[in-house]
């Protein structure tokens, strides 16, 4: 039967317009906002991701799934489920910048506009049915990801981390575009259902072309997402962005990226599953055990946390890899996990960056390890024990989601047979404890340096940011049913 | 009480007690709301672990006061608690420490009472849970929990090298724990591929009837083991302990020897019962480490300095003693050993709180710089000598039961180990002698600047942190009967079920006891 | 009969009163509680004794379980007390001795600031003593043992500020836990074997000395070999005898109590106790038979190159329990009790006496320093006297009888020989000589005490440390002993002349009837020459009286009649003198081959394997540290090198994509 | 028409040059023209292929390439520029303050 799609579903994209409407609103408003009233367009940026949010749920209650735009996009409960974390941690991002921007004299006006752009391409990420739609998704996500990271203008380090972010994810970016040029030259298509369509059954599976092209592609995805070892860009990037913008890629990136991994390996080709899960077999294995171990000896909590999310990439991989559609138990269990490390891993990502944001100065963004978080438990009591419940989390130590999510991704890998991956897993587990436990031991064990000076005042939104985080993430450690199951219900990736 | 969710209760009360108490403000040096709420908190705690120790039947077999509930249903986890023989008295001994360790820290907090009472409860909490839950996934979210509050008191209230000890001791003990967990999951998985009718479950009982081929037991076993070797600790994965010990604040100690009891629980209700034949191939190889613990420990613990370092050591034997019970697969021998667990809680806990008592005192730990302080404190003394003869295993107190049984039992199973380990009994008259004899006689000594306090006997606080293990410690020496009874009929059950999942091979459970006409008791009257 | 719990109470009472509120009382009030507690439980001895006595003789063993104290599965250990004669015998022996002992050190300690530790240690050792005679079981047994090394610690500790009392004590705990060690090992065998630790059976189940027939010798030998560890380490034989002597750093009625009269018999207790299981077990009674002899002329020989008075007597108790050993050894069980019960009056005499010309003296023990003191306490010299003759086996003293059924057995029984007999004469000898060596070095010749030296600076003897006392000058005249102090030794007197007379072969079988239920041949011996006063027995007696006789002489030439003559000998044989005086190198070699290298061993696991294993622990961590600090030097900051890492990894991901056939 | 290989190999060939120049090159500038003649190769390759299967999709998406690309310039120049304005030298080999 013929699929006839009206042509301008916009309804189905209605997240996406939003915030791209929004932000353009934004860059125009901008331009009659006088600077000292920059916070206002951080509001506006934030209502819109609200009411981004809103669509999402009216979406989600709605006709889903269903394809849109000559199947270019798919909308289903997962992409929904993904826009909502991504929005969530977008719009913690963005009361984690309210402040944060002006304290750092950092107030420029394209900053919330770049955001919500840079939102939008997560969104359509999400939903990109079509490699094409994907990397188009990507580059709208990256170019506002380059401007942000080198957004503190008069500093060198974020002039830098611009350019080596620009330089290399251009670089990675044309070996995406490539392999998607020799899937296209295999195939005939770049559209996901079309794809799957076409490999199913059919000899093309051993195609070399075809096979290139996968492989060319999943150095697109493990670059965004950091995956080692092409995570080098990562700590360098991550710490000479301004913290909030660290804190807001280090989460919105992530999840994005995985949804759109997820769908196309198991929503295109998953009858390349033994050729995709192999690679992402190794590069799982060799990003958990790098990460985690180089961010042993880190002293910048920037760079340590930057490490931590190369870790953390690594704990949803394996998850990734355990997504055999052949087996529908065991592939529920492993995309739902994914979906919920993803949630869990927003909120406590986000939360240690908002302690990193809360604590920065204008003169000294504070963050070193050894003198900065020395004794911080009992200059700032709350901080410091906000700061302990997201690295415990981090490390996936219980009663925290952090550990929810562990074991959902481990109980995945054992399900589908990856025991190694589990094991391997937890050993790195085991050696992250040694620097997230460190930051505890500094901040519950230390001498003070600071001790004379009086403790920060946390601004609202920032306390905000800090007690949504931090309920989420006991609480997502506690009872993570709820969560849980919406992760499970949402595993409906359009295969019409 | 059948209706009251007490395990519930035991569980949350501390917790949400914890949670008060952050909220307390401090007011300076050792003051503040904080720690009353805490203590009232504990105390009601244990009244009820009272009563429950009290309404469980002697002789019972199976769990009593089950709790279920549904918690993550997606992977078929569950709430799930329940006490029987194996864990009712721990629970009790856990309840009981608490109270007793608030009072021996009372003035020891350090700059911030409600965070030490928040986490001393954190701690009872989490350790409760631990050794009622029934599902392994409640299970292990108790098991690493109960790791953080012990870090932040030994990195919060902790020696000089605080920090170095709380990470050595979180991330030693966690790698063990985490093997533990892809081996729980990978028993999970195989019980849901042999049950694809039912839902999956993280439920200890379903997860019972999975079968498991020997070569894979062997593996999973040897997972869990790690886990409990580490934790419990056995040699020669002690290193962390030392260190923990002497670095964590002493009072904290008290209630912080309850963690290495839930490893020895951990491998009845779990690791045996769920890989019977892997134990039986396995423990005589972990037998023969907790033997070397016995003498080990008691061999180093009389070459230390430092008094907390040697009760530290001495712990080391005794936990040899009781892994040695558990591994002997013997009734007598595990009832000893739970029995143990209790006792090296009274007495350990004793010991770790007067030993703090005498370094408020006079100020330092090293017995080389104390001496003859009998003549100070005559009530301090006569406290100190109970628990030190307790802890040595002198006949007539708790000690030497649980010792006794352990050796007699494991001496059916492994005779050469028995009589090995029977000579740890030597030793801790030696180490305890020279712990005590070496602070309390002979001339006086003291560091000079040794502060007012050091001319005050036991304050009222003191002793009445003091007595109920005191007394304990006589009463399960001269009746242990009530103990061991709530204790026999879960461990008989026990040692028959792991006899009989390990069909064909060679038993080494004790044949039917001749002397069965003694029970019930019979009086000449 | 089944009153007997309540000899258990009252010296429990004792301790509760002196320990819990004794802090209340007026200053004397502890010992009298103590003395009046004793009291009461010997009446009820008297009572449960003479209950016994009336059943018949098939009937005389009871077992009165108070409540189950262990039950396990498979095993309940109830705690039950066995009442036959012998366990009667010892209660008697216990309360009543020790009732007087109690009265005496009232007394004694009068002045002494530890008295309501000191008397509620006593009311524990008691308490641990009747648990030990009346269990009725093994286990129960090991509670009343190492209750009994407890008490005898905190006793021996008394003194604790000095060194030597704490060194004393720490030494006898340790030692008799080496053979609580062993005990428990037996037991754990016994249980092993015969499923049960009771003695006797009840119902039908069989208790251990029910199953010993058709067990194998070698379990059997076993078991009681392991046992017979705690009996040497409890009752002092050789090679564990160590600890003893040095116990004498305890306050006088300790010694007297403890390391004289009761505790240290418990191992022939035991042997007693356990005869069916030693009966079976040939080859480890030729291994008390000679450790016997071998205590017995060693310790005696001790005895002779003591110069401290208590550890005379310490020496002589070594040497008397060798006596025990040994005629449990050849069979003689009823002798080895008989010995026991006469020797419990009359060491306690001699221990006391000695205590009151200690007491007089300020605490002086050394014999070189005393002399002349027959008119200063004359009690003491003629309760010395009396107990001397007693140990000396002079007829008609207790000691006589008591010994010579002991050295007719070595002689006559089926395991004696010709050796074992002249031994136990020689050293019958040997003990008359030291004994009234002492006795004439004490009493007789010129006095050479200075009190004012004696004051603070002796050893041993008991109040306060020497400071405490310099507000009290002008203390130093001799102390007369009270009437509390003489009382008790004029019954023990008494009992030292009369306990003998229980049983004179041919005239009187007290004694073997009231044993009779116990033992299956008290007294028969199985002997080849027939026994009850027959010739042989006379012979011995006569011989044994004369040896004693011949020692008393040797001692009165030697020490008072011909001073001179001792020294001259001492230094004649310097090197014997030497080997005596250093007690055969024993506690040297002991020293040398288990504390130092004990300790040796300790520091090298401590300091060394230990700290290896953490470093190892540490290592790890390091190699992490390591490797992290490598990945560092990797991230160069290089935007080039970074951009070659992807194409390595874009090779690695072809390696799996493209190319799986590589490495499939 | 020619084959299909030539296209395909002459893309490979192109794509290659690219990857080498982002490896050897120190100029950003330079570097970034090797990331567009990556890209480049993709859009021959695209439409090499597309006219092989007689399809314009491939065509269509050059046209997106290019866009993308065009887009890349502009940011990639804006950056450049600014570092160009504080350091007085682009060279990349000179920005590695952050490593480690």
């Amino acid at each position: 039967m013929e699929i006839a799609p009206p042509p301008f579903d916009l309804g189905a994209i209605a997240p996406f317009l939003i915030v791209a409407v929004g932000a353009m609103i934004a860059l125009l408003a901008d331009l009659f906002i006088p600077p000292a009233r920059r916070p206002a367009l951080g509001y506006f940026a934030l209502g819109t991701t609200l009411v981004a949010i809103g669509a999402c749920v009216w979406l989600w209650g709605g006709a889903v799934p269903r394809l849109a735009f000559a199947n270019m996009i798919a909308v289903d409960r997962f992409g929904l489920f993904v826009t909502i974390v991504t929005l969530i941690g977008a719009a913690l991002s963005i009361l984690l910048s309210v402040d944060f921007l002006q304290e750092q004299r950092l107030g420029y006006g394209e900053y919330f506009p770049l955001m919500l752009f840079t939102v939008s391409g997560m969104i359509l990420l999400a939903f990109a049915n079509d490699l094409i739609t994907f990397f188009i998704a990507l580059e709208i996500l990256s170019l506002g990801l380059y401007i942000l990271a080198g957004s503190a203008r008069g500093r060198a380090v974020s002039q830098e981390s611009a350019i080596k972010y620009f330089l290399l994810g251009s670089f990675s970016f044309g070996f995406l575009v490539y392999g998607t040029s020799l899937i296209y030259g295999a195939t005939g298509t770049t559209n996901f259902t079309a794809l799957r369509v076409a490999l199913e059954g059919s000899g093309l599976t051993d195609n070399p072309l075809l096979l290139a092209g996968l492989a060319l592609v999943l150095v697109g995805f493990a670059f965004k997402l950091a995956l080692a070892p092409f995570h080098m860009w990562t700590p360098d990037v991550y710490s000479g962005a301004p913290t909030a913008v660290t804190a807001f890629m280090s989460v919105g990136t992530k999840v994005a990226t995985f949804a759109a991994l997820l769908r196309l390996v198991t929503g295109a080709l998953p009858a390349l599953y033994a050729d995709w899960s192999n690679a992402l077999f190794a590069l799982a294995i060799v990003t958990m055990i790098l990460g985690n171990l180089a961010a042993i000896t880190q002293r910048n909590i920037k760079r340590m946390l930057a490490y931590s999310s190369i870790g953390q990439a690594g704990y949803v991989l394996v998850a990734v890899v355990a997504s055999d559609t052949t087996q529908p138990g065991v592939n529920d269990a492993a995309q739902s996990s994914v979906l919920f490390y993803l949630l869990a891993y927003t909120f406590m990502n986000l939360g240690a960056f908002a302690v990193v944001v809360a604590l920065a100065r204008p003169d000294d963004e504070r963050l070193d390890l050894d003198r900065d978080y020395a004794g911080l438990a009992r200059r700032q009591p709350l901080l410091a024990a906000a700061m302990a419940v997201f690295m415990l989390s981090l490390g996936g130590i219980p009663l925290t989601a952090g550990f929810m999510g562990k074991l959902l991704v481990f109980r995945a890998a054992i399900e589908a047979g990856y025991w190694p991956l589990a094991v391997v897993g937890v050993l790195t587990s085991a050696v992250a404890l040694a620097f997230y436990l460190r930051v505890v031991v500094r901040m519950y064990a230390g001498e003070s340096r600071h001790a004379e000076e009086r403790p920060a005042r946390v601004p609202v939104p920032l306390a905000v940011v800090l007690a949504v985080c931090l309920v989420a993430t006991i609480q997502f450690g506690i009872l993570p049913a709820i969560p849980l199951d919406a992760a499970r219900g949402a595993l409906t990736i359009t295969a019409p | 009480m059948s209706g009251l969710p007490i395990l519930s209760i035991l569980v949350f009360l501390p917790v949400v007690a914890a949670i008060l108490c952050l909220v307390l403000p401090d007011r300076g040096e050792g003051a503040g709301p904080a720690r009353i709420v805490a203590l009232v908190a504990s105390l009601v705690a244990l009244a009820l672990a009272i009563l429950l120790l009290i309404d469980f039947p002697p002789g019972a077999q199976g769990l009593r006061y089950e709790e279920r509930a549904s918690w993550i249903p997606a992977i078929g986890a569950s709430y799930h608690l329940g006490v029987d023989g194996l864990n009712v008295l721990l629970v009790f001994l856990t309840a009981l420490l608490t109270p007793v360790a608030l009072l021996a820290s009372w003035d020891a907090m350090g700059r911030s009472p409600r965070l030490f009472s928040a986490f001393l409860l954190l701690l009872e909490g989490t350790v409760i849970g631990a050794l009622t839950a029934l599902d392994l996934v409640l299970y292990f979210v108790f098991w690493e929990a109960m790791l953080v509050p012990m870090y932040l008191l030994i990195a919060t209230f902790g020696g000089a090298r605080r920090g170095y000890a709380a990470l050595k001791f979180f991330i030693y003990t966690s790698v063990g724990s985490l093997l533990m967990l892809v081996a729980i999951l990978y028993v999970y998985f195989l019980h849901s591929a042999q049950n694809v009718e039912v839902a999956a479950s993280f439920d200890l009982a379903d997860l019972l009837a999975t079968t498991i081929s020997p070569g894979l037991q062997r593996w999973l076993f040897l997972a869990f083991a790690l886990a409990y070797a580490i934790k419990l600790p056995l040699f020669p994965l002690h290193t962390w302990l030392p260190d923990t010990y002497t670095q964590a604040p002493v009072t904290a100690l008290i209630l912080a020897t309850m963690l290495v009891k839930v490893g020895a629980y951990s491998f009845l209700r779990f690791a045996i019962p769920l890989f019977p034949q892997a134990s039986a191939e396995i423990l005589p190889i972990l037998a023969i480490l907790a033997t070397i613990g016995i003498v080990y420990g008691g061999i180093v613990s009389a070459a230390q300095r430092d008094m907390v370092r040697l009760l530290a050591f001495s712990s080391l034997a005794h936990l040899g003693f009781i892994a040695l019970g558990l591994f002997a697969l013997d009734a007598r021998a595990i009832q000893g050993s739970i029995l143990q667990m209790v006792n090296h809680g009274l007495s350990a806990g004793a010991l770790f709180a007067l030993v703090a008592m005498i370094a408020a005192r006079v100020g330092t730990f090293d017995l080389a710089a104390v001496g003859g302080l009998a003549r100070r404190w005559p009530v301090l003394t006569g406290c100190f000598l109970l628990a030190a003869f307790s802890s040595l295993g002198l006949p007539g107190l708790n000690g030497f039961v649980g010792e006794f049984l352990i050796l007699l039992g494991a001496f059916r199973t492994h005779p050469v180990l028995a009589t090995v380990g029977t000579f740890g009994v030597l030793l801790a008259a030696v180490y305890m002698l020279r712990l005590f004899v070496g602070a309390m006689y002979g001339p006086e000594r003291a560091p000079s600047g040794a502060g007012a306090r050091a001319s005050r006997d036991l304050s009222p606080r003191e002793l009445a942190a003091l007595a109920p293990l005191l007394l304990l410690i006589v009463w399960i020496g001269v009746y242990p009967a009530p103990f061991l009874r709530r204790t026999e009929g879960a461990v008989s059950q026990l040692v028959t079920n792991i006899a009989a999942a390990r069909e064909g091979t060679p038993l080494t459970i004790a044949p039917p006891p001749r002397d069965a006409a003694l029970t019930p008791p019979e009086h000449t009257r | 009969m089944d009153l007997v719990w309540l000899t258990l109470l009252f010296p429990l009472l004792g301790f509760a009163v002196n320990a819990l509120l004794g802090g209340r009382l007026p200053r004397r009030a502890p010992g009298i509680v103590a003395s009046l507690a004793m009291l009461a439980a010997f009446a009820v001895a008297i009572y449960v004794t003479a209950d016994l006595l009336a059943l018949p003789h098939e009937q005389q063993g009871r077992d009165v379980i108070l409540y189950n104290w262990v039950p396990v599965a498979g095993l309940t250990v109830p705690l039950g007390l066995w009442v036959d004669p012998l366990s009667a015998l010892m209660l008697l022996i216990v309360t009543g001795v020790g009732f007087l002992i109690f009265v005496y050190a009232t007394g004694y300690m009068a002045d002494d600031e530890g008295q309501r530790r000191f008397f509620a240690n006593m009311s524990i050792f008691v308490l641990a003593m009747l648990v030990l005679v009346l269990a009725d079981n093994f286990m129960l047994l090991l509670v009343g043992w190492g209750g009994v090394g407890f008490a005898s610690y905190a006793l021996i500790a008394h003194y604790f500020w000095r060194p030597e009392a704490a060194g004393a004590a720490v030494k006898a705990f340790v030692v008799n836990t080496l053979g609580d060690v062993g005990m428990m090992l037996g037991m754990f065998l016994m249980f092993r074997e015969f499923g049960t630790l009771q003695y006797f059976g009840r119902g039908t189940a069989p208790g251990v000395f029910d199953q010993v027939a058709g067990t194998g010798v070698g379990t059997l030998a076993a078991i009681t070999l392991l046992l017979l560890v705690g009996a040497v380490a409890k009752s002092g034989q050789f090679p564990l005898h160590v600890w003893l002597p040095d116990a004498m750093a305890g306050p006088t009625p300790v010694s007297a109590l403890i390391h004289a009269a009761t505790m240290v018999t418990a191992g022939v207790y035991l042997l007693a106790r356990a005869w069916p299981l030693y009966e079976a077990a040939p080859f480890t009674l030729g291994v008390i038979i000679w450790l016997g002899a071998i205590t017995m002329v060693g310790a005696a020989l001790l005895g002779v190159a003591q110069s401290n008075i208590k550890r005379v007597l310490a020496y002589s108790t070594i040497s008397q329990l060798g006596y025990m050993f040994l005629a449990a050894g050849v069979g003689a069980y009823g002798a080895a009790v008989f010995h026991l019960m006469t020797h419990a009056f009359f060491k306690a005499l001699l221990f006391l006496a000695a205590g009151v010309a200690i007491h007089a003296l300020h605490g002086e023990e050394e014999l070189p320093r005393m002399g002349g003191l027959r008119r200063v306490v004359p009690s003491a010299w003629l309760a010395f006297g009396v107990g001397g003759l007693a140990i000396a086996g002079i007829p008609p003293f207790s000691g006589f009888f008591s010994k010579d059924e002991i050295i007719w057995s070595a002689f006559f029984s089926a395991r004696g020989n010709a050796l074992l007999g002249l031994l136990a004469l020689l050293t019958g000898g040997l003990t008359a000589f030291y004994v009234f060596r002492a006795f004439f070095l004490a009493f007789y010749g010129a006095a050479r005490y200075n009190l004012h030296a004696a004051e603070g600076a002796a050893p041993g003897h008991g109040h306060e440390p020497a400071q405490e006392h310099d507000d009290q000058p002008g203390d130093h005249a001799i102390h007369a002993p009270s009437f509390e102090m003489k009382l008790p030794l004029a019954v023990l007197g008494v009992l030292a002349v009369v306990g003998g007379w229980a049983l004179i072969p041919g005239l009187t079988t007290l004694f073997e009837e009231y044993l009779e239920p116990v033992f299956a041949f008290p007294f028969a011996y199985a002997s080849p020459v027939g026994h009850a006063g027959g010739a042989s027995y006379w012979t011995v007696a006569v011989v044994a009286a004369l040896t004693g006789l011949a020692g008393i002489g040797l001692a009165y030439v030697l020490y008072v009649a011909r001073p001179a003559l001792a020294t001259g000998l001492a230094t004649r044989f310097a090197g014997a003198h030497r080997l005596l005086d250093r007690r055969y190198y024993i506690d040297a070699f002991y020293d040398l081959a288990f504390v130092r290298s004990f300790r040796a061993l300790a520091r090298a696991l401590s300091d060394g394997f230990d700290r290896l294993l953490d470093d190892l622990v540490d290592g790890v961590a390091a190699i992490f540290r390591e490797a992290s600090e490598a990945l560092r030097e990797v991230q160069t900051g290089y935007v080039r090198n970074y951009a070659l890492m992807i194409l390595g990894g874009t090779v690695l991901i072809f390696a799996f994509v493209v190319f799986r056939g590589l490495v499939q | 028409m020619a084959p299909l290989a030539y296209y395909f190999i002459l893309s490979a060939i192109l794509f290659t040059t690219g990857v080498i120049g982002v490896l050897i090159r120190k100029n950003p500038l330079i570097m970034f023209m090797s990331i567009e003649l990556m890209l480049n190769s993709a859009n021959l390759s695209f439409a090499s292929f597309a006219r092989y299967r007689n399809g314009l999709d491939g065509q269509v998406i050059a046209f997106f390439i290019m866009t993308v690309a065009a887009a890349e310039v502009v940011v990639g120049l804006a950056i450049i520029v600014s570092i160009f304005r504080t350091r007085a030298s682009v060279d990349v080999d000179d920005v590695n303050t952050l490593k480690g």
